[in-house]
């Protein structure tokens, strides 16, 4: 491509690897001025990588960046700024304990800072133009910011971004953590930002959004990137196809359909609710069904999930197992109740410890007769549960923090399955993992329930629960506005249209 | 937040010292409270907070370091023999360079071993303990020459502290320095990603915790006219007593300046001390007081909750 | 220097073999054997084989003044008689530290052990110890009160005696003084509860101003160097009427006056063991009386236990109380000889001690045939400046 | 398979090797002094007082937590033996045994009921402690009646103190509590939500601190023959440098070995029995144990044992390949 002056930055086969796994493998992608640029693709396709490299929050394996023609390589947030590039994320990147002015300034002390000391009233002034300039003049720059609510420090954290002008903005999916009018003020600076001429590089689930602002889009699959398109002559499901790489109906869901479910509730809950996430929830579960949870990742059903397992704060309302009303961990778990966490890696697993006390963790009733535990049988029990899954390790001891994002899940599913759980709670367990392994866990769902256990799946992706659940319910908002039943004829679309 | 609301928080240490001071002053109208008295106490507080403000640093970072009483002392014991030598011209920068040096030393250990900060402070309190004894060869304490004592008398032995709060004041607040150190200990690894240099800040913070340690060996030796060596971990359990003031300090960190609520905190536990050997009792029973203060405290400044993990 | 090079030797040795303990822990297994290279034994140096090894619980001079100048009696006896001393190890002088230094000492190899227990009942412990290993023990700055502690301990046969000072008649002593100073109410000073030196010092000055009709108004105990000053400026503060202090040990002294001389008001003191830094105090009286100098009671156990190894003493003599006179001062002449003749072993270890090399081998059976334990007894009860100044300055 | 067999016994064994070495090292220097048969025995009696604390402390460390409070709850321990048996024998034990138990039961319930960081909670007990003990000894040192010396013997502390060691490692080899503690020191949120009540963990993690800490109190008691402020005041700095010596992991978590506190507790005996044998001044002796103490720190350091071992790697070009297969 010739190096035209309209080129704002480019990115030449940028390698990031993590371990063993390749997380951005050779990607080549360049960014004309004034353009918003899509970039979509799957979990664990590269995307959120390929950004913190730009944004200088990791360091490329090899690859070479460009920004308006001279080389860019920067350490730090800081220095990223400093050439005009600025990064949105999803998670909280704003510090508790400092006031709202020291967020928003952190790393740019020099505007108002003379021999090492700030000027703290400037400071302020500083914030509060820019605060109010996002509309956002409720907000007191002095004030401490775990004052305000995670959505307000997200909308602190794009005024961090835009007030130094910046060439190239980039946004990592923070849609998902913003209301309505959060989301709005998203759109007015991306427009702002193609207004001067500058660039977004939008990552995004939300096709809506991406067909509504983009002008170029491009898809990665598994670190490489497949194709860059226009937005114009593609549509929705050319572009999903695109994504996942294979057709959308996909021999590796279920192929049944209309098979009765039993109509005994083995869990209901009733006006489960928690304020500020989801409010009144009264759902069913039967025995030997997969009930589906779908919905915009804030919608509310992640924290459903955990309010059912009983980890949520201040919930009201109560869930009920069999006949039996139950609270709290343990008596979930004692009722027959498994929680397989979104978040596998703090919440689920022992990095440091073995394969063997993993799985075992959750089976030493069933392990110590009495008091006495022999490591002997503790070692044969963990051995054979690895076979159900075949999760492949050099032993039993090896150390679960060594093992791939598949093999760690396969282990997580293990400790809940070898304690002979009868209701499982999954939330996006196929988070982050390859299609191969994909497949081995669908196929276990419907072994579940061939055996007669009921699960919960929560998942952002539409097209895993048409293809696994039984029945879906959509939240939207922290309320369930719809259900679907299984049925060959079920598309994303009908799903999506109640999801937005 | 309402600003009368954080008005009743920032008063809140000050409640805390009229509340002891009244107790005792009921249960020992004579012989407590005097005015001198009172002015006694402000001033060992004052030398007591030298040592405090230069720990706030470094626990504000999350880390506790066990060697800051013994830099005190070994950088006490070689200012006094070079003061006792040179005099004043002596004194002053050798133990503030030794103190610099050790705080070099301890930091690098800190910063760049993945070991936690207590079990190295430990080792290192061991070697300086030894070291100190060696110093001091043959003699129980090492005196001071009389021209030095004046910074021990009344006028001259409060402006080191004074103007070492009001230092601390300005860095913690108004400096680039004391919002990074902020940052860091709030979360290193935004902090990381911002731009801000960790290892930079740290070791700054250590090297202005080893300065202070220098100030309040020099002030703490002119007070009590000689500087002692330290054994069996002697110099560790000394530190514990600003420790706690720095606790006192975090808890009311949002709304008052950590350096004021910090000599707050050494006053109180003087006041606590004070009145209790008005009442005739053991001094040491003041530790009690201390501890059971302590934990109420921290109970109600810590909002974590149920599934927060606190090691 | 063959003390450096052992040390030397020792920090190496042991640095390598945990590295590789630490190592392996790590990783995967260390194969080669470390060397442990053969260091030269004890007695390469210029005296012929020690006859006797000899433990002193005390650690060896570095530290405090009264220990410092005891440790250089003590070296200048090991070279007159030729025996080695092994100092304590640990600076830990609780009553559980004290009795696992007597037990390395067994375990070294002592023909016999001098200890200053932490408190009586510790002495039980200490005499079952030496007992069954056989070895000779005795007492310094101590002696037995308690009826069944003396009686466990006098039954053994390797209990030679014991050497203390009159702590409780010095403490009255320097009590009486502060009366006759005109004082009525008094403050004491003191550092750890539980030790029996202390203890009964306390016992003493509490007597004292009990029978004379002056009060004690406030104890401090668990004083240290850090806390003292700020005690006693409390003190001072709140309590107007006190008007003098006795202190327990005098290594508070500095400190107390250093608390005196901030708020202004300089008031008479009096306390136990000398320390070199009270020259400038005597000199402006500051301190009223003092007394101390007794370092030389170790000094007079090595001696006992020496000589009952020698087989100077049959058993029916045990136990031997020897009773050491402390000193006391009050002019500077008098500390200024104290200071050259009496406590300057630091420097001048060969005449700046009580007793040079041959008064020491005078109180040995080897080198005195017809010596007998009421030498031991009387040069322990004449002892002051003037004695020692009358037998050296004649030289 | 047998190449990480080798290494995961090599790891079981390291610590007693580094015993065993040091043991021969004090052999060589003391020209056979130090393994003579009395000194075994002499070396054993000393370290009962410190391997029952160390085993408490393990126990708290294991969940990654710390207890700065063992030393005093030793003395405390200590003072309720001397002072209770004069009344009464057994009674008296039983008050020290209870003693120990609630101050344990106190610091759980600062650590895991009110969620204080645990740094700062064992500090505060320690604190009151030592205020109340100077309080409770106003007179002379409470003495030990003379009833108990016979329990001083060799043979009748061995068998009390296996006894002692052999369940806890029971319990923490072959229970369930055993096994969670280990887990809720490698992820604790993790721990929690497999289920395991973490509170009730601590709490008795704790308490059987206390407890340990009370029979340890209990023997420090007959083998000094008093109770002062100042018996097993060193216990927390000896119980933390015993620990590391034993090869403890600094986190605490999976990797915690029972043999830490065992070996470690013999290890710093061994090596003050041996120092002072050979007659090494006190300040000296204190030196190398601070020196050696940092430099097994620095050794156990994350960072520093992963370079080590590289470099063991490339100079034994070791030719294990990725073992992990993806």
């Amino acid at each position: 491509m010739a190096d035209n002056s309209n080129v704002l930055a480019r990115f030449e086969n940028m390698y990031k690897y993590f371990g063993i796994t390749h997380a951005v493998d050779g990607v080549t992608l360049e960014v004309t001025r004034g353009e918003i640029h899509g970039l979509v693709g799957e979990n664990g396709s590269g995307k959120s990588t390929l950004l913190s490299l730009i944004a200088g929050i990791r360091r490329p394996d090899s690859g070479k960046m460009t920004v308006n023609g001279q080389d860019y390589a920067p350490h730090d947030n800081t220095q990223a700024s400093q050439r005009g590039v600025s990064m949105i994320v999803q998670e909280i990147n704003t510090l508790a304990g400092l006031t709202v002015a020291e967020n928003i300034f952190l790393g740019q002390e020099h505007l108002f800072t003379k021999y090492g000391f700030r000027n703290i009233k400037k400071m302020n002034e500083m914030a509060r133009e820019y605060l109010n300039k996002a509309g956002l003049d409720l907000i007191k720059p002095d004030e401490e910011i775990s004052h305000y609510s995670l959505e307000q420090r997200k909308l602190i954290e794009m005024v961090k971004a835009s007030y130094i002008k910046p060439e190239l903005l980039m946004i990592d999916e923070t849609s998902t953590a913003l209301s309505h009018d959060g989301r709005d003020e998203m759109y007015k600076l991306m427009k702002d930002t193609r207004a001067r001429n500058g660039s977004v590089l939008l990552i995004s689930h939300d096709l809506q959004e991406i067909f509504q602002f983009c002008d170029r889009i491009t898809i990665m699959r598994d670190g490489r990137v497949v194709d860059t398109v226009n937005a114009k002559d593609v549509d929705e499901d050319k572009l999903k196809a695109l994504m996942v790489g294979r057709d959308v109906s996909g021999h590796y869901y279920r192929e049944d359909y209309g098979t009765p479910i039993s109509d005994k509730v083995v869990l209901r809950t009733k006006g489960l609710t928690c304020p500020g996430h989801f409010e009144n929830i009264d759902l069913e579960l039967h025995e030997g069904e997969i009930l589906g949870l779908g919905g915009l990742s804030e919608s509310g059903m992640h924290e459903i999930g955990r309010a059912i397992f009983g980890i949520e704060y201040d919930v009201t309302g109560d869930v009920i197992i069999g006949d039996k009303k139950v609270e709290g961990i343990q008596q979930t778990m004692h009722a027959g109740l498994g929680y397989v966490s979104k978040n596998r890696d703090v919440e689920s697993l022992f990095a440091k410890a073995s394969i063997a006390d993993n799985i075992n963790v959750t089976c030493m009733d069933k392990l110590s007769r009495g008091i006495y535990l022999s490591p002997r049988k503790m070692k044969k029990f963990a051995d054979e549960s690895t076979h159900t899954l075949s999760v492949k390790m050099r032993d039993v001891d090896q150390l679960v923090g060594e093992l791939s994002g598949g093999n760690k899940q396969k282990v997580a599913l293990t400790k809940w399955m070898a304690r002979g759980t009868k209701i499982f709670v999954m939330d996006s367990p196929t988070r982050g993992i390859d299609v191969a392994v994909k497949a081995v866990i669908y196929d276990l769902l419907t072994k579940l329930k061939d055996q007669g256990c009921s699960m919960i799946v929560i998942s952002e992706e539409l097209l895993e629960l048409i293809g696994v659940c039984d029945r879906i319910l959509v939240t939207k908002d922290g309320r369930i506005v719809d259900e679907f039943l299984r049925s060959p004829d079920l598309s994303e679309e009908t799903i999506v249209k109640s999801m937005i | 937040m309402s600003k009368s609301k954080r008005v009743l928080h920032a008063l809140m240490p000050f409640l805390a010292l009229v509340l002891a001071y009244v107790i005792f002053k009921i249960i020992e109208p004579a012989r407590f409270g005097s005015p001198s008295g009172l002015f006694l106490l402000l001033q060992q507080a004052m030398i007591q907070s030298l040592l405090a403000c230069g720990l706030y640093f470094i626990l504000t970072m999350g880390v506790f370091d066990l060697t800051v009483g013994a830099v005190a002392m070994i950088s006490a014991i070689l200012g006094t023999m070079a003061g006792n030598a040179i005099g004043w011209a002596g004194m002053i920068p050798v133990s503030i360079v030794t103190a610099l040096a050790m705080s070099m030393i301890s930091s690098q250990l800190m910063i760049r071993l993945k070991a936690p900060p207590m079990i190295i402070s430990v080792g290192l309190v061991l070697i300086y303990e030894a070291l100190s004894t060696k110093l001091i060869q043959g003699k129980y304490s090492l005196p001071i020459d009389d021209e030095f004592r004046i910074l021990g008398q009344a006028p001259w032995v409060l402006i080191p502290g004074i103007v070492l709060i009001l230092v601390s004041m300005v860095l913690i607040s108004r400096s680039k320095f004391g919002l990074y150190i902020h940052a860091i200990g709030s979360n290193t690894e935004i902090a990381k990603n911002t731009g801000i240099n960790v290892t930079k800040y740290q070791t700054l913070a250590w090297l202005f915790c080893g300065l202070c340690a220098a100030i309040y060996g020099i002030v703490n030796t002119c007070y009590t006219s000689s500087v002692a060596y330290a054994q069996n971990m002697a110099s560790a359990t000394s530190v514990f007593k600003p420790m706690m003031a720095c606790m006192f300090a975090t808890a009311f960190r949002k709304y008052l300046n950590p350096m004021i609520s910090v000599l707050i905190g050494c006053f109180f536990l003087n006041l606590v001390s004070n009145g209790l050997l008005c009442m005739g009792l053991e001094s040491s029973l003041q530790n009690v007081v201390v501890g059971l203060a302590m934990i109420v405290i921290v109970r109600f400044s810590n909002k974590s909750r149920k599934y927060d993990v606190s090691k | 220097m063959k003390k450096f090079k052992k040390l030397l030797a020792i920090l190496l040795a042991l640095l390598m073999v945990l590295s590789l303990a630490a190592c392996s822990g790590g990783d995967d297994e260390q194969t080669d054997e470390p060397g442990g290279e053969q260091t030269d034994d004890e007695n390469g140096g210029d005296t012929s084989e020690p006859k006797y090894k000899i433990g002193y619980t005390f650690p060896d001079g570095a530290t405090a003044g009264l220990a410092g100048d005891a440790a250089a009696a003590l070296k200048l006896a090991a070279e007159a008689l030729n025996i080695e001393i092994l100092f304590g190890a640990s600076q830990d002088l609780s009553a559980e530290g004290t009795i696992t230094t007597v037990e390395n000492f067994i375990a070294a190899g002592c023909d016999a052990v001098i200890c200053c227990n932490f408190s009586e009942s510790s002495m039980v412990q200490i005499s079952k110890l030496c007992d069954d290993a056989g070895v000779y023990f005795a007492q310094f700055y101590r002696t037995l009160s308690d009826e069944d502690v003396i009686a466990t301990v006098e039954a053994s046969d390797y209990y030679v005696g014991r050497v203390h000072e009159d702590e409780y008649g010095t403490a009255y002593a320097l009590a009486e003084a502060m009366i006759d100073a005109g004082c009525q109410n008094l403050a004491m000073l003191s550092s750890v509860h539980g030790d029996n030196t202390y203890e009964t010092r306390a016992s003493g000055y509490r007597d004292a101003c009990a029978e004379h009709g002056v009060n004690i108004i406030i104890e401090e105990w668990d004083q240290t160097t850090d806390t003292v000053t700020n005690t006693t400026t409390n003190i001072l503060a709140a309590y107007p009427e006190v008007d003098g202090f006795l202190l327990i040990n005098c290594s508070f002294a500095p400190y107390v006056l250093a608390a005196m001389e901030n708020t202004g008001t300089i008031l008479p003191m009096c306390g136990v063991d000398f320390d070199t830094t009270l020259l400038e105090m005597i000199e402006n009286e500051t301190i009223t009386a003092i007394a101390g100098g007794h370092h030389n009671d170790p000094l007079f156990a090595l001696l006992l236990v020496y000589n009952a190894l020698e087989g100077a003493f049959d058993s029916s003599e045990y136990p031997i109380d020897v009773l050491n006179n402390m000193i006391t001062i009050s002019s500077v002449e008098e500390y200024e000889d104290y200071a050259t003749y009496f406590a300057n072993g630091l420097n001048d270890p060969e005449n700046g001690q009580a007793y040079n090399k041959e008064e020491i081998q005078q109180m040995t059976i080897t080198y005195n045939p017809d010596f007998t334990v009421q030498d031991i007894l009387d040069a322990a009860s004449s002892i002051s400046i003037a004695d020692v100044m009358e037998r050296h300055a004649a030289e | 398979m047998d190449k990480t067999k080798l290494k995961r016994i090599g790891t079981a064994l390291a610590p007693f090797l580094g015993l065993i070495l040091l043991i021969a090292l004090f052999a060589i220097l003391t020209d056979g002094a130090s393994i003579q048969l009395s000194n075994f025995k002499l070396l054993i009696n000393q370290t009962f007082t410190l391997v029952l604390v160390c085993t408490g402390v393990f126990g708290v460390m294991t969940l990654g937590m710390m207890d700065l409070s063992c030393g005093t709850v030793v003395c405390i321990c200590c003072f309720m033996v001397a002072k209770v048996c004069q009344v009464n024998i057994f009674v008296g034990l039983v008050t020290a045994l209870l003693t120990g138990i609630g101050m344990g039961a106190f610091n759980g319930f600062t650590t895991s009921i009110l969620k204080m960081p645990s740094f700062l909670a064992t500090l505060c007990l320690q604190y009151i402690i030592t205020g109340l003990m100077t309080q409770l000894i106003a007179s002379a040192a409470v003495t030990v009646p003379a009833e108990l010396y016979f329990f001083d013997e060799f043979w009748y502390k061995l068998p009390l103190v296996l006894v002692l060691l052999i369940g806890a490692y029971f319990l923490f080899r072959h229970t369930k509590l055993g096994h969670y503690m280990r887990m809720v020191g490698s992820n604790e949120t993790a721990a929690i939500f497999s289920g395991i009540n973490v509170r009730k963990i601590k709490m008795i993690s704790y308490t059987m601190a206390g407890g340990l800490c009370a029979v340890s109190g209990f023997l420090v008691a007959i083998r000094s023959g008093t109770a002062a402020v100042t018996s097993g005041t060193d216990m927390m700095f000896n119980s933390m440098i015993a620990l590391t010596l034993g090869g403890f992991p600094n986190g605490g978590g999976a990797k915690a070995r029972f043999s830490a506190p065992i070996v470690g507790s013999f290890m710093f005996c061994v090596l003050n029995n041996g120092l002072s044998i050979l007659g090494v001044s006190s300040t000296t002796q204190a030196f190398i144990k601070g020196a050696i103490f940092l430099f097994m720190v620095i050794l156990m350091a994350e960072n520093v044992k992963t370079a080590v071992s590289s470099g063991i790697k490339k100079i034994f070009g070791g030719k294990e390949k990725a073992s992990e297969i993806n």
